[in-house]
């Protein structure tokens, strides 16, 4: 039969030297429940009550950190545990540990496209979610974090009657453009990317309304020839372009410590650092969310255990490189013979904050160590647990990149420690609420696998795959 | 541009206002409301709101609005004056400068001189006349007094007691002496809590008589301290610091030093600053000081083996070699018997008349005060006293806990209360009226030595408030005399003791009048030195301490609050004590050995028990203390003096008793449960053998005159990626003597007083969110048993390279064509990156809306060239930049350049010891250039290259080989 | 099944892409231009002052000099309001009971003092000084408009920090002899470009753009 | 009431292959103005109908406009505005302002490829003739459709939709352009 066929072929190794792994794509998935699958999660009018529980909380916790926010914007950002040496702490390694997650998104999403690594159609939008709503609580905390809120705009250009503009040697500087143009490089890449499968939900919408809304947003796709030549030729260019882009933004991040003399900052490393954390993070965090949502939403034929086992494996292959960082740290800084970085290697790992280091080491370095075990890399349940506490490990780090470096500097007359604030907590977990909320209003309201994407896995799009009649 | 007085009546009080930024409502709203005005402002309009200009009717002579003007006047601090000028704008004071002409001051001064102007201002002074609880009238006492005065007249005063403070003021004493021939059944009693007792007494012991003793350090080489804190505490310190600081100034090969030895029972700025320094236990000093005084052969046997012979032996020759040019200073809170000792030391070492000058007493009545209280006391108990007039001091809160004098004043018919605030005594008297403050009227005060300063008034009274002469003026006549008048009578009336007469002549007069006024003090009115005999030394009863056991509780004044009477004052709260870093709490000390033997840990509650009676306090373990000691200070736990000073620390007056004024033995201890977290700004005091403030001997700058260069290298010019920029017309820069620092912390106050930096509380201290722009960094060296102790005032480095302006992304921060670091406020975004980036930590960032910007009377101390910072904006020292500004417009207003010396930076106006220099730098014949070419020049944190303006002279110390090989 | 979207709908979306696009342009560029009107910066506002004093018929009319009322202009930072005494100098005498002058009268009968309304308004952290900018030879008039031509005081210049900054990145442009300071006569000279610099030698005029020169 | 102007001839069919040979078809027979619609990319459709785009030299040159301006605007400011000496770098502190340049390379880049995209995409275009047909729909699912366009100069109806039928298709409309 042909259909049998079909099945058997879709079920083949994509490449040879593949042999034993899972498929891209389950066995069975057709263009037409393709399509109705991924279209139906925003367009059935029944709400699954996952959906409901997960999107519930988020907002919930949203409330608390506008509650939080309302407080902070009356009182001043006193009301947060930072003080003079710590001058950042939470709201800062909040920030970093977003903007991480949002980049190991846009690794998946612009890299691996770069590299035409077609496994990644099923997942790439869904991480671009993550990016997105990673930027989002990213874009946040450094406005919270200043004194006056109000007057943000001054460290953007623009003409004025004092004739004062922003300056230009300052990482933050770099920073606000390197947000900037990386919230919306990410918001047009998606969007872009998005159209044809807008395209699908305009075409499925069976009401005025969503038809409405969906056919603006797909702007009259029509899946020409011309349009999908296009298309494509304006997804590498822009992969091209995000491929740099993310990389810089970690590295203008991490810039935002390497460039002052903190010790435990200064460092030339910081960089590659950075970058190789926000994979690590990131792709945990990806990881979490594809696991959770395949299960809730039943898209194991789509997201397969190849994904989680490919997933598992860059995890792997950062925290590697990690520990390499970390492994080597004691002996740049004794190289250099700089007492006041040795002090801060000795400071972190047995000071009053080594426990943020030693949660660090035991979660994000020592938790994807687990994934050297192929079981615990295709176990869902596993594979979530570890991710989880690589996500809570990472923020650790950041936390203790904080708290050690400036809470214990040049001069310990003025060292400190630093206590967070019931705001702190607030804004830290009602962020991880505004992710969520972000993260699962997408999920609800727009097709978060890439249908097109997923079409050309199936066997059917291959020529002479769909031989019909 | 500085404001004129806006608004009609800026006194009128709203309501209770609270200093701390956590608690009080209306403060919040108004929080609220900036934030809310601000954010609509941020989105485009920025008109500011209409402000009015109020000018004068008729313009006070002389003033020309925006410039301040200067009048002479003193500090009088604990009944002792110090000679200050006193900046006011508009007829507002707003900052106190010391007197260079007075020998209190030499220009410099204390930080209770410099905190006196919030006194001044400060919202919790009580304002009306109270009687029995109820809002009264001066009107209403004056006539109820009357009647109540009839009775007593026609006894001739009998039942009429006053009791004051320790009456100093020569025009107070001739008035209560007039009241006393007037009414001779009268009886007058003094009180001070933390007075001079034992002073008085050792000086009965040795030489028969009161005598008053001050030091001319000048002249000292060997300085011993027995357990005085000279250099930081008293009212003469000011001077004591600059004389021994004169004395320790290395420039070039002058290498000559004194040498200053310290024993104590509790670690003090003066014992960290000394060359040598030992602790001992308060009940050892009189043998210490009875083997020295055996040693050098001043009275008593030597004993066989003295227990500190290691000590005594290099000591008393040191002392021997330097007759006449060396000074023993007891503590004021050491037994009667050391004081005796001590000048039985100084006199036979022939320091008398050189290195000690003894005068007659400074106070009007010399007395045993305690015994004087203790009568008082029993005749309020058996009914004899009718009528209790007292005249300041707050016995209730402070009189010794055995005397019961609340219990006492209860059962007196009527009391009247005079005082600054409405206290804890106040509330059991049946009147209380308000004083006025010292800055507020005419009255005269003696310094240190006698010399007599004319007080004049720089603000008209903010509240209807008399002075006690107006008050004891009611007792002989019709009030109708003022303060002026009454002052003006007496000093035509009386020459004064000791010189400084005045003339009888009217012409004459006025013009001595106005020269006194003017100058600040009576020219010749110090109290001529007397030649005592040789002292008697007293028996010291020769026993064996190591035989007593038990733990000794030492009761000490605190350095800033004192007895408790400047517990309102929000600058001293918050002002680090020397040592400890600790603010807006006393504490129970002890030295870590004590602390483990009872095993007890930091910020523990603790319950002290003594006689019967108890107090609660948190530990704080001091390095230094002696073994088995235990210091607390006075002046905390006060209930009545208002939101600042109400239930800040642990009242301890309420264990100490008659008999044993200053030391206990035998207290027990026991742990209370709970801690209490204490706000400490700087908790870490090791220096991780970092080369951040250098201290040396100075017999290796003599062998080596170049070693800082090589502990402490400056980077060559040429070693950086930048261009030289260069500073063509003036350059400013800073530099700091360490030997001279004694860590007094005049300078912090002084720049928190010139800068209007706002008071944080204790909470925002904890959370380390002090606002202090200069600090002074404490650091223990040596044994750390014995610590010694290093200091460096810490003030914004103006770095040439300053790592904070690059990273700054709206250039709040970048330099000034003259090399300073600007900050400015109005730019600042507030992300706090300039401090993170900041190698010394001397930003401070406005993290809550900390400065007051509502609370009338605290405005009114505002100083009108530097801007009330807002909420969310860094800030940091300035160099003072409004005053080198000011300079730069007066001096181009003449078409000349700024002179070396003509700024001074607030902490350089203060600093006692001249340890501070501040000027141009490119001037090579300025003070500041030539300091900064003396070898022992070295920029902190050198290594960073950050190139600081402010620099520092390595601190050179002066120990004696022959105690160093001992130890 | 939801109708497709009607033909014109091309037109009105991308119409309504370019419209928002172009409001949002112009929502910016009208901010722009409020943020530095005269509106805005009160320039050239006339004031309601308790008295309606004239500036043009004391200056202009009578040709009182700016420092019999401004008395520490040259030696203060405050140019100084006049105390309602030195009005009374000759208001005792001239007008003495017209009803204009009452508020003065009363002012010195009571010993309150007149509530002017301030027209330059600077920040609180700006520090302005009379003194220096008399000294280095700008002119009352460069900022303070031709007084003896206003009726009520207004704001003459826009009082922005780059209008500050003009003046003091380019002194020479606006310098005059010091003789001429007070005059509200004195029109720049046709040689100023000469003049200018020769003055900013005389004088040693610095342009001074450090910000602590005006921000402490 | 004139006929309405035609759009054109559309076939639908069964699948990409079908599609792509009716293409190929389309071409040989002469047809010069014929579309593909399909509901994801068939690459060798690119060769048999040929389309231009100038999306990478927009892309370029707008890149290149962004590094200018990036870095003018930085030294413009840090050295012209309002110089100021900051820790005692130059005023041109250009290694500084190379992060923001390249930041400002990519924005523009990545604007200018979004808005070549959709120009030469013909995007936003809400109504178009071809969403008339019923099944048009199934292009965003599984429908492949052949558009023969009345601008061909060849066009004529009725033989194109012969020409059509010829192909194998599943159904062929006639769509008009209003």
């Amino acid at each position: 039969m042909r259909v049998d066929e079909r099945q058997r072929e879709t079920a083949r190794p994509l490449r040879a030297g593949e042999e034993g792994q899972a498929a891209v794509v389950a066995p069975g998935v057709t263009f037409k429940n393709l399509t109705g699958q991924i279209t139906a999660i925003p367009l059935q009018p029944h709400v699954p009550a996952f959906w409901i529980a997960c999107f519930g909380a988020a907002t919930v916790a949203l409330c608390v950190m506008a509650a939080a926010i309302a407080i902070l914007l009356d009182v001043g950002v006193g009301t947060m545990g930072n003080n003079i040496p710590v001058a950042w702490a939470f709201p800062i390694a909040n920030y970093v540990w977003w903007i991480e997650i949002a980049v190991g998104g846009s690794l998946l999403s612009s890299i691996l496209h770069l590299f035409n690594q077609s496994w990644r159609n099923s997942i790439n939008r869904l991480a671009e979610g993550v990016t997105l709503s990673g930027i989002a609580c990213a874009g946040l905390f450094p406005l919270l974090h200043l004194g006056r809120v109000w007057i943000f705009y001054w460290t953007l250009p623009y003409p004025n009657t004092l004739t004062i503009q922003p300056q230009f040697r300052s990482p933050l500087v770099w920073d606000v453009f390197g947000i900037f143009t990386y919230a919306l490089a990410s918001i047009l890449f998606w969007y872009l990317d998005m159209i044809p499968d807008l395209a699908s939900m305009r075409d499925r919408a069976t009401a005025r309304l969503p038809y409405l809304v969906y056919g603006i947003l797909a702007l009259g796709w029509r899946g020409a020839s011309r349009h999908w030549r296009i298309h494509e030729k304006a997804g590498i260019l822009l992969a091209g372009l995000l491929t740099p882009l993310v990389f810089t933004v970690h590295t203008v991040v991490s810039f935002d410590f390497a460039i002052a003399l903190v010790p435990g900052w200064h460092s030339t490393i910081f960089p590659p650092y950075f970058v190789d954390g926000a994979i690590l993070a990131g792709i945990s965090m990806v990881t979490m969310m594809a696991i959770a949502l395949r299960a809730k939403f039943d898209l194991k034929n789509i997201i397969t255990e190849r994904h989680l086992n490919n997933l598992a494996k860059v995890m792997l292959t950062t925290s590697v490189i990690l520990c390499y960082i970390y492994v080597f740290e004691p002996f740049t800084s004794w190289y250099s013979g700089d007492p006041y970085e040795m002090y801060t290697v000795h400071n972190r790992a047995a000071g009053p904050f080594a426990w943020t280091y030693w949660a660090f080491v035991l979660l994000g370095l020592g938790g994807p160590q687990l994934l050297w075990w192929s079981r615990n890399r295709t176990n869902p349940k596993r594979l979530f647990l570890i991710a989880f506490l690589v996500v809570v490990g990472m923020w650790e780090e950041r936390y203790m990149l904080m708290v050690t470096s400036l809470g214990r500097d040049f001069m310990p007359s003025a060292w400190a420690n630093y206590a967070a604030t019931a705001e702190d907590n607030a804004l830290l977990y009602g962020s991880i609420g505004l992710f969520l909320t972000v993260f699962f209003f997408l999920w609800r309201t727009l097709p978060m696998i890439s249908i097109y994407e997923v079409r050309q896995l199936l066997p059917l799009s291959k020529p002479g795959g769909g031989t019909v009649k | 541009m500085p404001p004129l007085i806006t608004g009609s009546s800026p006194l009128v009080r709203i309501g209770e206002e609270d200093q701390l930024p956590d608690q009080a409502t209306r403060r919040r709203f108004f929080e609220l409301m900036g934030a809310s005005t601000a954010l609509i402002t941020g989105a485009g309009c920025t008109r500011p709101p209409t402000e009015f200009l109020m000018p004068y009717v008729q313009p006070p002579e002389k003033t020309l609005p925006g410039v301040p003007k200067y009048y002479a006047t003193a500090a009088v601090v604990n009944g002792l004056a110090q000679g200050v000028i006193a900046e006011t704008h508009l007829g507002r004071p707003t900052k106190i400068e010391g007197n260079p002409r007075h020998p209190a001051s030499l220009g410099a001064t204390g930080v209770l001189s410099q905190a006196s102007v919030l006194d001044l201002y400060d919202p919790d002074r009580s304002k009306v006349v109270i009687y029995r609880e109820q809002a009264s009238s001066w009107d209403a006492f004056i006539s109820a007094f009357q009647q109540l005065l009839a009775p007593v007249r026609a006894t001739h005063g009998r039942g009429l007691r006053l009791l004051t403070e320790t009456v100093i003021s020569p025009s107070t004493g001739a008035q209560i002496a007039d009241v006393l021939a007037a009414l001779p059944e009268a009886r007058w009693h003094q009180y001070d809590p933390a007075g001079p007792h034992s002073a008085r007494a050792g000086s009965l012991a040795a030489f028969g008589r009161y005598l008053n003793t001050y030091y001319r350090l000048d002249r000292a080489r060997v300085i011993l301290s027995l357990d005085s804190d000279f250099l930081a505490c008293g009212p003469a310190s000011t001077r004591y610091a600059h004389d021994f600081a004169l004395r320790r100034r290395v420039r070039g090969s002058n290498t000559a030093m004194n040498r200053l030895y310290a024993v104590e029972s509790h670690m003090t700025a003066t014992g960290g600053k000394a060359d040598h320094r030992a602790a001992l236990r308060y009940s050892e000093f009189p043998q210490f000081a009875a083997d020295l005084a055996a040693a050098l052969g001043a009275g008593g046997a030597a004993p066989a083996g003295s227990k500190y012979a290691a000590w005594v032996g290099p000591l008393a020759r040191d002392l021997d070699a330097h007759r006449g040019a060396s000074a023993i200073i007891p503590g004021e809170h050491q037994s009667p018997s050391v004081h005796a000792l001590c000048h039985a030391l100084n006199t036979s070492l022939g320091n008398a008349g050189s290195t000690v000058a003894y005068t007659e007493p400074l106070e009007v009545r010399s007395e045993d005060q305690i015994a004087s209280l203790r009568e008082l006391v029993s005749d309020m108990e058996s009914g004899a006293v009718s009528l209790l007039l007292i005249l300041g001091g707050n016995p209730v809160y402070n009189a010794p806990a055995d005397l019961d004098f609340a219990g006492a004043l209860r059962r007196v018919p009527m009391s009247i209360k005079l005082g600054l605030h409405a206290d804890e005594t106040s509330r059991l008297t049946h009147w209380h009226l308000p004083e006025t403050h010292f800055y507020e009227d005419w009255g005269d005060a003696r310094a240190y030595d006698g010399t007599v300063t004319i007080l004049q008034p720089l603000i008209l009274p903010l509240y209807e408030s008399h002075s006690p002469v107006e008050v004891l003026d009611l007792l002989l006549r019709a009030p109708n005399r003022t303060s002026r008048e009454i002052l003006r009578a007496y000093w035509r009336g009386h020459a004064a003791s000791g010189g400084g007469a005045a003339p009888e002549n009217d012409g004459e007069f006025e013009s001595w009048w106005r020269k006194s006024v003017g100058d600040g003090l009576i020219a010749g009115s110090a109290l001529p030195e007397v030649t005592p005999a040789q002292a008697k030394a007293p028996e010291v009863p020769h026993t064996d301490s190591t035989v007593r056991s038990g733990l000794e509780l030492v009761f000490r004044p605190d350095p800033y609050i004192y007895d408790g009477r400047y517990a309102n004052n929000a600058w001293l709260q918050e002002l680090p004590k020397p040592i400890s870093k600790l603010t807006w709490d006393n504490a129970v000390h002890m030295n870590p050995r004590t602390a483990a033997r009872l095993h007890l840990e930091n910020q523990q509650v603790v319950e002290l028990k003594y006689g019967g009676r108890s107090v609660r306090g948190p530990v704080w373990i001091s390095p230094g203390d002696a073994d088995d000691t235990i210091t607390v200070s006075l002046g905390y736990g006060r209930t009545d003096a208002g939101v600042i000073g109400n239930g800040a620390g642990f009242d301890v007056y309420c264990v100490r008793a008659s008999d044993a004024l200053w030391c206990v033995a035998g207290v027990e201890i026991a742990t209370a449960g709970a801690s209490h977290r204490l706000a400490a700004t700087q908790t870490e005091k090791s220096m991780h053998d970092r080369p951040l403030v250098i201290s040396k001997p100075v017999a290796l700058y003599e062998s080596d005159p170049d070693f800082v260069s090589r502990i402490r290298p400056e980077p060559l010019l040429d070693e950086t990626l930048y261009p030289q920029w260069t500073y063509t017309g003036y350059n400013w820069g800073m530099a700091i003597d360490l030997t001279a620092c004694v860590n007094c912390n005049a300078c912090v106050i002084a720049c928190q007083a010139e800068n209007n930096i706002p008071v944080v509380g204790k909470a925002e201290v904890l959370s380390h969110r002090d606002m202090h722009w200069l600090r002074v960094d404490v650091y223990y060296t040596g044994n750390p048993d014995n610590p010694s102790a290093l200091y460096a005032p810490i003030p914004c480095m103006h770095c040439e390279q300053a790592p904070c302006e690059e990273v700054c992304p709206v250039q709040a921060t970048v330099h000034s064509s003259d090399g300073l670091n600007d900050m400015i406020y109005n730019r600042c975004v507030g992300t706090r990156y300039c401090s993170n980036n900041c190698p010394y930590k001397v930003r401070r960032f406005n993290w809550k809306l900390y400065a007051d910007w509502y609370t009338e009377q605290l405005k009114m101390q505002k100083n009108p060239d530097v801007t009330v910072r807002s909420r969310g904006v860094m800030e940091k020292c300035t160099y003072c930049v409004q005053r080198i500004r000011e300079a730069e417009i007066h001096s181009q207003d003449e078409d000349r350049y700024i002179r070396d010396g003509e700024i001074q930076t607030a902490c350089q106006q203060a600093c006692p010891t001249q340890a501070i220099r501040f000027g141009d730098m490119n001037n090579s014949a300025n003070q500041v250039a030539r300091l900064k070419r003396e070898k022992l020049n070295y920029s902190m944190l050198a290594e960073l290259n950050t190139r600081p303006h402010t620099t520092y002279l390595a601190e050179l110390r002066n120990p004696n080989p022959a105690l160093l090989e001992h130890s | 099944m939801p109708e497709p979207f009607h033909p014109l709908a091309n037109t009105i979306f991308k119409l309504v892409l370019l419209g928002a696009g172009a409001g949002l342009v112009a929502v910016l560029w009208i901010a722009y231009l409020v943020a530095r009107s005269p509106w805005e910066m009160l320039q050239q506002v006339p004031r309601e002052q308790p008295v309606a004093f004239s500036h043009k018929h004391h200056v202009g009319g009578l040709g009182l000099d700016c420092r019999y009322c401004h008395v520490s202009v040259e030696v203060s930072s405050f140019a100084d309001i006049p105390p309602t005494a030195i009005c009374m100098n000759c208001h005792s005498q001239m007008w003495a009971v017209a009803p204009e002058v009452e508020p003065v009268r009363a002012s010195y009968r009571t010993g309150r003092s007149i509530q002017w309304t301030k027209v330059y308004e600077l920040p609180e952290y700006v520090y302005f000084d009379h003194s220096i900018h008399i000294h280095k030879g700008v002119g009352c008039t460069t900022c303070h408009g031709q007084v003896d031509d206003m009726p009520l005081t207004w704001q003459s210049p826009r009082l922005t920090m780059s209008w500050c900054l003009d003046c003091h990145r380019h002194p020479d442009r606006y310098v005059r002899p010091r003789s001429e300071v007070f005059s509200v006569t004195y029109k720049t000279p046709p040689d100023q470009s000469t003049l200018g610099k020769q003055l900013v030698r005389e004088y040693q005029i610095r342009s001074l753009t450090s910000c602590s020169t005006c921000h402490r | 009431m004139t006929q309405p102007k035609p759009y054109g001839m559309v076939a639908e069919f069964e699948d990409a292959d079908s599609l792509l040979a009716a293409a190929r078809a389309a071409r040989a027979s002469g047809y010069r103005r014929v579309e593909a619609y399909s509901p994801y990319p068939i690459r060798e459709l690119d060769e048999v109908i040929p389309s231009w785009d100038l999306l990478s030299p927009m892309v370029f040159a707008s890149g290149v406009a962004g590094g200018f301006i990036g870095f003018y605007m930085q030294y413009f400011i840090a050295a012209i505005v309002y110089p100021t000496n900051t820790r005692g770098m130059p005023l041109n502190s250009w290694p500084a302002f190379t992060v923001i340049t390249f930041e400002m390379v990519v924005l523009f880049s990545v604007c200018a490829v979004f808005f070549a995209a959709l120009l030469f995409e013909g995007l936003p275009q809400l109504y178009h003739p071809l969403f008339r047909i019923p099944t048009f729909k199934r292009v965003s699912d599984d429908g492949f459709f052949l558009c023969i366009e009345a601008r061909d100069g060849r066009f004529e109806p009725a033989q194109a939709a012969r020409f059509l039928q010829s192909l194998d298709p599943l159904k062929v409309w006639e769509v008009d352009s209003e």
